[in-house]
């Protein structure tokens, strides 16, 4: 346990006066026509005032039910079905509507995940943050002018005039977000729910955003629960945290309590499945927890987490579990009946260390690639004016290579043209300029409909949305099978069935799946069918393009471990595309970092991920959320927004937002190439000798300690 | 955990059998073909035309007990299939009911629930200004609008599904052309065009089909290719091209089937305007001719002898029975949407 | 803007050169010509008519020039205001279709004066609570009344008005001048046929806001029922109804075909459907070519309205 | 001829003033002597006038024709004209303004129907392939004298002379009527919107603003107007009180019309079905099919299925009893096992033939045609009817070996065999072709004496029966109705309206 990780925040303070809100037992139901859904289940909660909660969990376990029902507002067929929701001692349950009306938004305001929905498209950004004074304080527009104008310039907005007068799609993802806060926080809530307030946002931006929440939460003593399935982002927000899973909450304590010693299998699970950095794919694999979260209407007798759990007994099952103390820690509870008994700092029982394999012969070779897309602009005024076509640089000049059984990550903010690299070397996009070599035939400007079916099978790709990448109306089975046919590996029925058949193997899916249509598989479980699918062809390449980042995060770890795995055991080059450093600095060999469209930092994973740094990467490497205590970060918080891949800045593509930026060369010249040792390069300005200099992003303790 | 989740019955396994896609086409031949060819070849069929429909009546049957079963989440929807069965029951075994000949002239202008001034056959719907029984010709009536209308609007989705899939997908130039088509015939309003084409062509069943195509296939091409526009982004898509399949291919295999969904919908309201389209076309002479029964026939001669309240059920009831088999598909057309929704 | 409103009025012309010689290649085959030399001759000429007697009814009418020579022509003269003679009424047919025109934007003017505002208003009651008894009870009406073809409708408010009660007139022949009771009928049934789609799609459009997250971040602000109705769902549900409606315009030129036939009600549309069955060439072009502009016209408002309301767009 | 002046007597308590409102086609007036339709001439007849008039009765009185005498054998008729008449413009009518329409009638350059009427085409020859007026046929004696001289003997010429397109028009005349609308009737042309209304209303005033008097009785009604309304929604337009009468309306619609306040006025015509077979194509060239198909039907049992029980029972030789000299031959008798028995000599047992049928004159034709399908049935014979839309029917009507044509009533019986069953008539639609039938038909019409001449009309008839050229199973009644304040209304079976001595009570 180390308090003293991050910046100090605000100790958790074991008040004695009145929470601000508290659930007791709280149990909630939605009612569909299959029936009653219950979605939280004896849920306890307290925040006190300056107090921040986290609330981690899976997709579907019930957070935002729980969020909602504190705002009393549970839609048509939510209902809180039991317990008790105290806001500042007073039962909301208990309160009639108007009086509802006057708690939210003013006593108490909500964040949501989307920051562009949660805005109302056709009014004004002012109108929108007017009304809040307006309504719950009944005060003349002037000053509600004043007090929305002062609140745009609290959360760090520039130039709030131009904001408040703007719609919201004219101001970025990250500044509604800021605006959303500010309405949060414009009646001085006492208590702020941020649901996700930045899954929907970039990794920089969401640096920002973190940052705010942080400060708000010092500043205005605001109780705050902030709700993610990041561990990470709890752990740089919060006081304290609830895990929930299925409904349940199953462990909660202080930040430190849990991050450290946790005493819940499942939250262990979750520690365990998340990269965390300095973890190396070899020697610390990811461990996915086993199985699927349940659904609500059939969960399991006794213990939720059972079936997944490795510490199951007989005894588990039995009825339900309670939340209980854990001994000499007061504020840390689990729901877990055998968490004496578990040896929490045994190593994981069935984590399958690998050597690290040796790299192959090179199999691609990117040369100086560009993708120019050219927009047409219809209007007849460009059509006049000859500015008929707009160029959009998607990528420029792109060079690396792969070795066969390499791991090479592309990474970088989105737009900046990773998607449109993969679709180039797929040859669903023909390149503007440059070679791709793929064995020894360049097929950079070969649409894949004039390729031959072999080189086609030999480069492959997973696609990132799971709901998106089966095709709904065709059996799992056909639609591998459709590959094998395709890329000729067999034509017989009955070979291509087995083939099939080895390959759901390959990914761990029972036979039976074969004649299963996608909608009855989970997300995880269509990524692996894409996955098989992918290696149907026993392709040379496979490219990834963020494969997982849909996913949850247990169901993260199982699928990139198999990706892993088929592609070390196949000798396969991987292209992994990502915006998750972590996941990046976990699996790759090699990383490539894009700024839009240019490429500006590559080398092996380890001279990327530390120093020396282009400044973009140095950035991104900060913004990432750590879930673990003892590493240190240094926070770098970049300015403005990513400029238009339309419109690019002249100079260097990131001087618009660059930290380090040393002056008028910036601006105006294209910056040189840098190599520092075999193959780490950086596309920057700074003399070499400086960016040598640089202090790591990330300091674990013991090199702290070695200080 | 006591949930309501599996309280259901088991199912007859029989009808389970039945739902599957394979016997649920069947079934629809079954009921579809002999009907169509019944309407369409007449007596070209000679002596199988007074059998042909036999088989029909049982897949009618099983098929509303399978649409009801399929849809019984939505009220809406089971009483639209209700409706629209129910005609559909009328059409296939109006042959075989024991109803007076639909064309014979018996008595002229006798009311409803009355006998006529001849002979003791008691009308329960009166006779027309004809003298033809309206109860029978009621039944038969439905039996061309079905047919003319579920082939014409059948025709038109091919049609359009398959412009709308190639400009969709192959966008460019295609896309271009095709669009600018549609928006001409588009621009046309549908009454206009109905009016020129069947003009051109001359009324019958057949050319309403044409008709109903040129006047609804640019709308539904305009579906299917905002649709295509959206799946076409999806990872499937991306799949089958990385696989380097045919355009052809991706848009029969992997658009189609996905496409279908929202079609249906839209197909079952579309049927509701190409049934009332087929009435009013009728109506004002474009449509369907005498002298077999038809509703919009029915309403066209009944509106220059009825013209007094005494008469009037001789333009209420097939008013009456068009407007239930629209209300059917409508009904069902929200049903579906509202169970799509749900899921 | 300007732009985009100069773009689909080339559009325009485009479509009425394609769709006019669209029109004119249909009409100028054979076996239409002489349908419409029947038409005209009509009655016991017909049976006498000869071939030699066709010949000249052809020249007479200057049928025999070749038709892109006509088409050509006819373009020309439009573009100067000229839309032909009828051959069935033997007048110009621009004060004759200005007149129909004229009647039958009455009846638009009613229909849609009370249309909209009970279309709108029920769609909204409806939307506003998806699921609630008022929005069963508001979108069965609502179904309802678009099921019932306008023809039936027509029938059933005549047996009942016209014929049962005596109330109205039951047809609107306007014989004797300009009387609003004859109006009645029809409007009502435009009406009628009309508000449940209109009402369907604002219930809908309406039912889409009111679950958006936005409308959620107004509730949770606080803000009373009725305002978060007014100020925040109203004007983005009634951007969808906006557009339907001002597309409505193109469904009335079809609407009112069979409701003027019906009511014996001189406009447009009956003047349509008579050209069109006798072959009258000149009439029907200039009907459709009405047609077309409103049809585009009516897309370029609800395009440039749909702009204007939309303040994504507008400010894009 | 009979001379009868019109008009003559004046109806008791008959009121002037008032406006007859009348649903009907409204349709346009460019050139009356090529009028196709009796709606155009309806709304031209109260303007521009014929020299005689043919009244309900179908006796044929003067008009512009005091009086007309014919030779002994028909071929010269003499004409006198009524004096002081005046034209709407003040000029006198004198005999030049006849001999200038008829000229004008039969220049092959206009195209009127007129000349192919019994009389005017006896006044032309064909020379070098076109058809020309024989010099001096049409001869003015005096002002108020003329005489037609015809190449063969004409029976119907003042018959003819109230055929619809034979208005006597001013020499000024240019088409359209409409915008020059001179005559010599009582009332003028107020107002024409094709396809709306047709206002007529007493003349007063010539065309230059001197006052004008009609030449014969002042008629009562102020004006005329005649309002659009499709055929099908006359009756509606009556019922809903917008008229006060109207063209007409058909049999479907008797029920509704009995139901109606006011009075249906039911006229006896000849009008008909002629469901005829041309004689000279298979397999109606056998004259043992043909009869069997007639034998095989009942004519009789026709208007209680097709006209409510009203109208006339056909005898299939095209004579009506409505016509003057109609000889009435003994009934005929539906015979099934006769048919029978000669299909079976002509060895054509199961035969199936195709009748078109067009509805030219409304959908009851269709009706009779299913009635017969049911009848010949019982024979054996298969009849399928082959509807088609009207004017299909028009470009068929003279190739279809069987079909349905519609004929309209001509006031003389000889009228229409002349024109339709005379080897080489111009509308001899059946191809029939009998030396004996024209030659008895010659004789019936070389007479002028009615009751003479119904004797010869009974060979006519007889012939034409047995020969079996046609199934005419009806004659046709036409139907009107008048509301309570029209009178002295009467219907004429060629639907012409002459209002002349109508009047509305208040
Ligand atoms: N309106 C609703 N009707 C029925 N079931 C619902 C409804 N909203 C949520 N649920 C169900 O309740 C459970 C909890 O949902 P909730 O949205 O609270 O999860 P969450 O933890 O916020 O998930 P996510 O991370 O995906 O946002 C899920 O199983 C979900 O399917
Ligand atoms: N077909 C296209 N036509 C024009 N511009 C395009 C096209 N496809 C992509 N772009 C532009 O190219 C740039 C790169 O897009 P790309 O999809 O490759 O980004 P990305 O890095 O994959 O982003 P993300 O992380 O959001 O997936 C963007 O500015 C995008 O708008
Ligand atoms: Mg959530
Ligand atoms: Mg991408």
């Amino acid at each position: 346990m180390n308090e003293a990780t991050n910046e100090p925040l605000s100790a958790a303070p074991v008040s004695t006066s009145v929470p601000v809100l508290e659930c007791r037992d709280l149990s909630i139901s939605y009612f569909t026509r299959a029936g009653e859904i219950p979605a939280v289940v004896d849920f306890n909660l307290k925040v006190h005032a300056g107090e921040a909660v986290g609330i981690v969990g899976e997709s579907g376990c019930g957070k935002s039910t729980v969020a909602l029902a504190i705002m009393q507002y549970m839609g048509k067929n939510g209902r809180i079905m039991a317990g008790e929701l105290k806001f500042m001692g007073r039962d909301m349950r208990a309160m009639g509507e108007a009086e509802l009306q006057g708690l939210r938004g003013s006593k108490i305001a909500m964040v949501y995940q989307e920051p562009m929905a949660s805005l109302n498209p056709a009014m004004r950004i002012k109108d929108q943050l007017m009304e809040v004074p307006l309504h719950h304080e009944k005060v003349g527009e002037k000053e509600a002018f004043e007090r929305a104008l002062a609140m745009l310039a609290d959360v760090k907005l520039p130039d709030p005039r131009r904001i408040m007068e703007a719609f919201p799609h004219q101001i970025s993802g990250g500044q509604q977000q800021r605006v959303v806060i500010a309405m949060a926080l414009l009646s001085n809530p006492a208590l702020l729910l941020l649901d996700e307030p930045t899954t929907a946002l970039d990794v920089t931006v969401e640096a920002g955003i973190v940052d705010l929440i942080r400060e708000i939460a010092s500043r205005f003593n605001t109780g705050m629960i902030y709700i993610s399935h990041n561990l990470g982002l709890i752990r740089e927000t919060c006081d304290r945290i609830t895990v929930m899973y299925s409904g349940e909450a199953v462990e909660d304590g202080t930040v430190g309590e849990v991050f450290n010693a946790m005493r819940h299998p499942y939250t262990q699970g979750l520690f365990r499945s998340i990269p965390l950095p300095g973890a190396d794919k070899n020697a610390r694999p990811l461990i996915p927890i086993r199985g699927q979260l349940p659904l609500p209407h059939q969960r399991p007798h006794g213990c939720n987490f059972g079936p997944r759990c490795d510490h199951f007994k007989p005894a588990c099952d039995a009825g339900p579990i309670p939340m209980r103390q854990v001994p000499s820690q007061p504020d840390h509870r689990s729901r877990c009946i055998r968490f004496e008994q578990i040896d929490w700092n045994a190593p994981p029982a069935h984590a399958d260390t690998g050597e690290p394999i040796p790299l192959g012969p090179r199999v691609l070779e990117v040369d100086g690639l560009k993708k120019y897309y050219e927009i047409a602009n219809r209007s007849l005024l460009a059509m006049i004016r000859g500015t008929a076509v707009k160029t959009v640089k998607a990528n420029e000049k792109l060079d690396f290579d792969a070795h066969e059984a390499e791991t090479v990550a592309i990474v970088g903010e989105s737009g900046c043209g990773k998607s449109t690299f993969a679709k180039v070397l797929m040859g669903l996009e023909t390149a503007t300029e440059g070679r791709a070599v793929l064995g020894n035939r360049d097929i950079a400007a070969t649409p894949v409909q004039s390729r031959k079916p072999q080189v086609v099978g030999h480069l492959q790709m997973v696609f990132q949305n799971p709901f998106d990448t089966l095709n709904p109306s065709h059996t799992v089975g056909s639609q591998i099978a459709r590959v094998i046919r395709k890329f000729d590996v067999e034509q017989d029925r009955e070979k291509v069935k087995d083939r099939v058949m080895q390959l759901l193997d390959m990914v761990k899916l029972p036979r039976d799946f074969y004649l299963r249509r996608p909608r009855q598989l989970s997300g995880g479980q269509k990524q692996r069918v894409g996955i098989a699918r992918a290696f149907a062809g026993n392709p040379r390449v496979v490219v990834a393009d963020e494969p997982v980042s849909a996913l949850d995060v247990s169901v993260q770890a199982a699928v990139t471990q198999l990706l892993m795995e088929i592609q070390r055991t196949n000798r396969t080059t991987l292209l992994f595309i990502s915006h998750d450093l972590s996941l990046v600095r976990y699996l790759a060999d090699k990383v490539i970092v894009m700024y839009l469209g240019h490429l500006v930092e590559q080398g092996t994973t380890d001279e990327v991920f530390a120093p020396p740094y282009h400044p973009y990467t140095e950035a991104l490497l900060s913004a990432v959320p750590v879930a673990d205590t003892s590493v240190e970060k240094r926070r770098i918080v970049l300015e403005g927004d990513i400029p238009s891949a339309v419109n690019p800045p002249p100079g260097c593509p990131f001087q618009t937002r660059c930290q380090r930026k040393i002056g008028r060369i910036c601006e105006t010249e294209y910056p040189p190439l840098r190599t520092f040792g075999e193959g780490h390069r950086i596309l920057c300005h700074i003399a070499p000798e400086e960016l040598e200099a640089m202090p790591p992003v990330f300091t674990t303790a013991e090199e702290r300690a070695a200080e | 955990m006591a949930t309501t989740f599996d309280a259901r019955p088991a199912a007859p396994p029989l009808l389970d059998r039945l739902s599957a896609p394979k016997a649920v086409l069947i079934l629809v031949a079954l009921m579809w073909v002999p009907l169509t060819l019944y309407v369409m070849a007449g007596r070209n069929l000679g002596v199988l035309q007074p059998y042909i429909l036999l088989p029909a009546i049982p897949a009618t049957l099983i098929l509303y007990v399978l649409a009801v079963r399929a849809w019984r989440e939505s009220w809406t929807a089971v009483i639209g299939a209700t409706l629209v069965f129910f005609w559909l029951l009328m059409a296939v075994s109006a042959p075989y009911l024991p109803l007076l000949d639909p064309n014979k002239p018996i008595a002229p202008f006798v009311l409803p629930f009355s006998h006529g001034k001849v002979g003791d056959t008691f009308f329960w719907l009166g006779t027309d200004f004809k003298g033809r029984d309206m109860l029978s010709r009621t039944v038969w009536g439905c039996q061309r609008v079905i047919v003319w209308g579920v082939t014409a609007t059948v025709v038109a989705y091919v049609v359009g599904t398959l412009f709308g899939l190639i400009a969709g997908y192959l966008s460019g130039w295609w896309d271009e052309l095709i669009t600018f088509f549609g928006n001409v015939l588009l621009s046309f309003p549908v009454m206009v065009l109905f009016i020129v084409v069947l003009n051109y062509l001359g009324p019958s069943g057949f050319n309403i089909v044409i008709a109903v195509t040129f006047a609804s296939a640019p709308a539904i091409m305009r579906i299917v290719r905002g649709l295509t526009l959206d799946i076409k982004s999806r990872d499937y898509v991306f799949a089958a091209q990385t696989r380097g399949e045919r355009p052809f291919y991706i848009m029969i295999f992997e658009l189609l089937p996905n496409v279908r969904g929202p079609i249906i919908v839209d197909a079952c309201l579309r049927l509701g305007y190409t049934t009332v389209a087929i009435t009013t076309l009728t109506f004002l002479g474009l449509g369907l001719q005498p002298p077999d029964p038809d509703w919009g026939l029915m309403i066209k001669e009944a509106a220059k002898t009825a013209m007094l309240f005494r008469f009037s059920y001789m333009l209420i009831i097939p008013a009456l029975s068009v407007s239930t088999l629209i209300l059917g598909f409508n009904l069902m057309a929200d049903g579906l949407r509202e169970i799509s929704l749900r899921d | 803007m300007a732009i985009l409103i100069l773009r689909r009025l080339v559009q325009m012309a485009l479509i009425i050169v394609v769709a006019s010689f669209l029109l004119f290649l249909i009409f100028d085959t054979d076996a239409f010509k002489k349908k419409t030399a029947i038409a005209e001759l009509g009655g016991f000429g017909v049976s006498s008519l000869s071939e030699a007697d066709y010949q000249k009814w052809l020249d007479e009418k200057g049928l025999n020039v070749p038709f892109y020579q006509r088409y050509g022509k006819w373009l020309g003269d439009v573009a100067t205001g000229d839309l032909g003679r009828s051959y069935e009424k033997s007048t110009a047919v621009g004060p004759l279709l200005l007149d129909r025109l004229k009647n039958t934007g009455i009846l638009a003017f009613w229909v849609f004066a009370l249309m909209i505002p009970l279309s709108l208003v029920t769609g909204v009651l409806a939307g506003m609570r998806e699921g609630s008894a008022q929005d069963r009870t508001l979108s069965f009406i609502a179904v309802f009344t678009t099921s019932i073809p306008e023809i039936a409708t027509a029938i059933l408010l005549t047996v009942i008005f016209a014929l049962g009660l005596g109330w109205l007139p039951a047809k609107s022949a306007m014989i004797g001048g300009f009387n609003w009771r004859q109006l009645v009928l029809p409007v009502l049934t435009l009406v009628i046929y009309d508000f449940g789609y209109v009402a369907r799609m604002t219930r809908a459009s309406m039912a889409e806001v009111m679950t958006s997250q936005y409308i959620r971040t107004a509730v949770l602000k606080g803000l009373p029922f009725r305002h978060v109705i007014v100020k925040h769902a109203l004007r983005n549900a009634l951007i969808a109804p906006f557009t339907i409606i001002v597309l409505q315009l193109n469904w009335l030129l079809s609407g009112v075909v069979v409701v003027e036939v019906f009511f014996e009600y001189d406009g447009f549309g009956k003047l349509l459907l008579e050209a069109a069955l006798f072959g009258d060439i000149y009439v029907v072009q200039a009907c459709t070519l009405v047609a077309v502009v409103i049809a585009v016209l009516s897309q370029i408002i609800s395009d440039v309205g749909y702009t204007i309301l939309n303040p994504r767009i507008r400010f894009a | 001829g009979k001379s009868l002046v019109p008009a003559a007597l004046a109806q008791e308590g008959a009121k002037k003033g008032g406006t007859l409102r009348v649903a009907m086609q409204v349709q346009k007036m460019d050139d009356p002597a090529t009028y196709s339709w009796i709606q155009m001439s309806n709304q031209t007849r109260h303007v521009a006038e014929y020299l005689t008039l043919t009244d309900a009765e179908n006796i044929t009185h003067p008009l512009l024709a005091e009086s007309w005498e014919p030779n002994d054998d028909l071929t010269e008729w003499t004409f006198k004209l009524r004096q002081g008449v005046k034209w709407h413009n003040g000029d006198d009518f004198v005999a030049d303004h006849v001999k200038w329409n008829v000229e004008r009638w039969l220049d092959p350059a206009l195209g009127s129907s007129n000349a192919g009427l019994s009389t005017f085409s006896a006044m032309v020859e064909d020379s070098d392939d076109t058809k020309k007026m024989i010099d001096g046929a049409v001869e003015v004696v005096d002002p108020h004298t003329i005489v037609f001289k015809l190449s063969k003997p004409v029976l119907s010429v003042p018959e003819d002379l109230y055929n619809y397109p034979t208005m006597i028009l001013h020499p000024s005349f240019k088409p359209p009527f409409s915008d020059n609308p001179v005559g010599t009737g009582a009332y003028t042309l107020a107002e024409l919107q094709v396809g709306q209304v047709c206002k007529l209303k007493r003349a007063t005033q010539t065309t230059d603003g001197k006052p004008f008097t009609y030449w014969g009785d002042e008629p009562y009604l102020d004006e005329i107007h005649y309002y659009h309304f499709d055929a099908d929604n006359q009756l509606t337009a009556f019922a809903s009180g917008d008229v006060d009468t109207i063209y007409e309306f058909s049999i479907e619609q008797l029920p509704l019309a009995e139901a109606l306040p006011g009075q249906v006025l039911e006229v006896r015509t000849a009008q008909t079905l002629c469901c005829r077979m041309q004689v000279d194509k298979p397999p109606f060239d056998d004259l043992r099919v043909r009869q069997a198909i007639v034998k095989a039907c009942d004519n009789a049992a026709m208007p209680a299925l097709v006209f409510q029980g009203r109208g006339d029972i056909g005898e299939n030789h095209h004579v009506a009893p409505v016509h003057p000299e109609y000889y009435q031959l003994p009934k005929l008798e539906r015979d099934v096992e006769g048919a029978k028995k000669l299909l079976e000599e002509a060895g054509k047992a199961g035969l199936e033939v195709t009748i078109d049928i067009g509805n030219t004159d409304g959908p009851w034709h269709q009706a009779v045609a299913e009635i017969m399908r049911d009848q010949l049935k019982d024979a054996g014979i298969r009849l399928n009817i082959n509807v088609m839309p009207a004017s299909k029917y028009w470009e068929i009507w003279t190739q279809t070996p069987f079909g349905g044509t519609a004929w309209t009533h001509r006031p003389l019986g000889t009228q229409v065999l002349s024109l339709a069953y005379r080897t080489g008539g111009a509308w001899n639609e059946s191809h029939y072709d009998n030396p004996k039938f024209n030659e008895a038909l010659d004789k019936a019409e070389a007479e002028v004496d009615v009751e003479k001449r119904r004797e010869l009309m009974q060979p006519v008839e007889k012939i034409l029966q047995d020969d079996a050229v046609m199934v005419q199973p009806i004659w046709r009644p036409v139907f009107t109705i008048i509301n309570d304040t029209v009178q002295d209304y009467v219907a004429h079976p060629t639907e012409v309206h002459q209002f002349n001595k109508v009047w509305l009570s208040a």
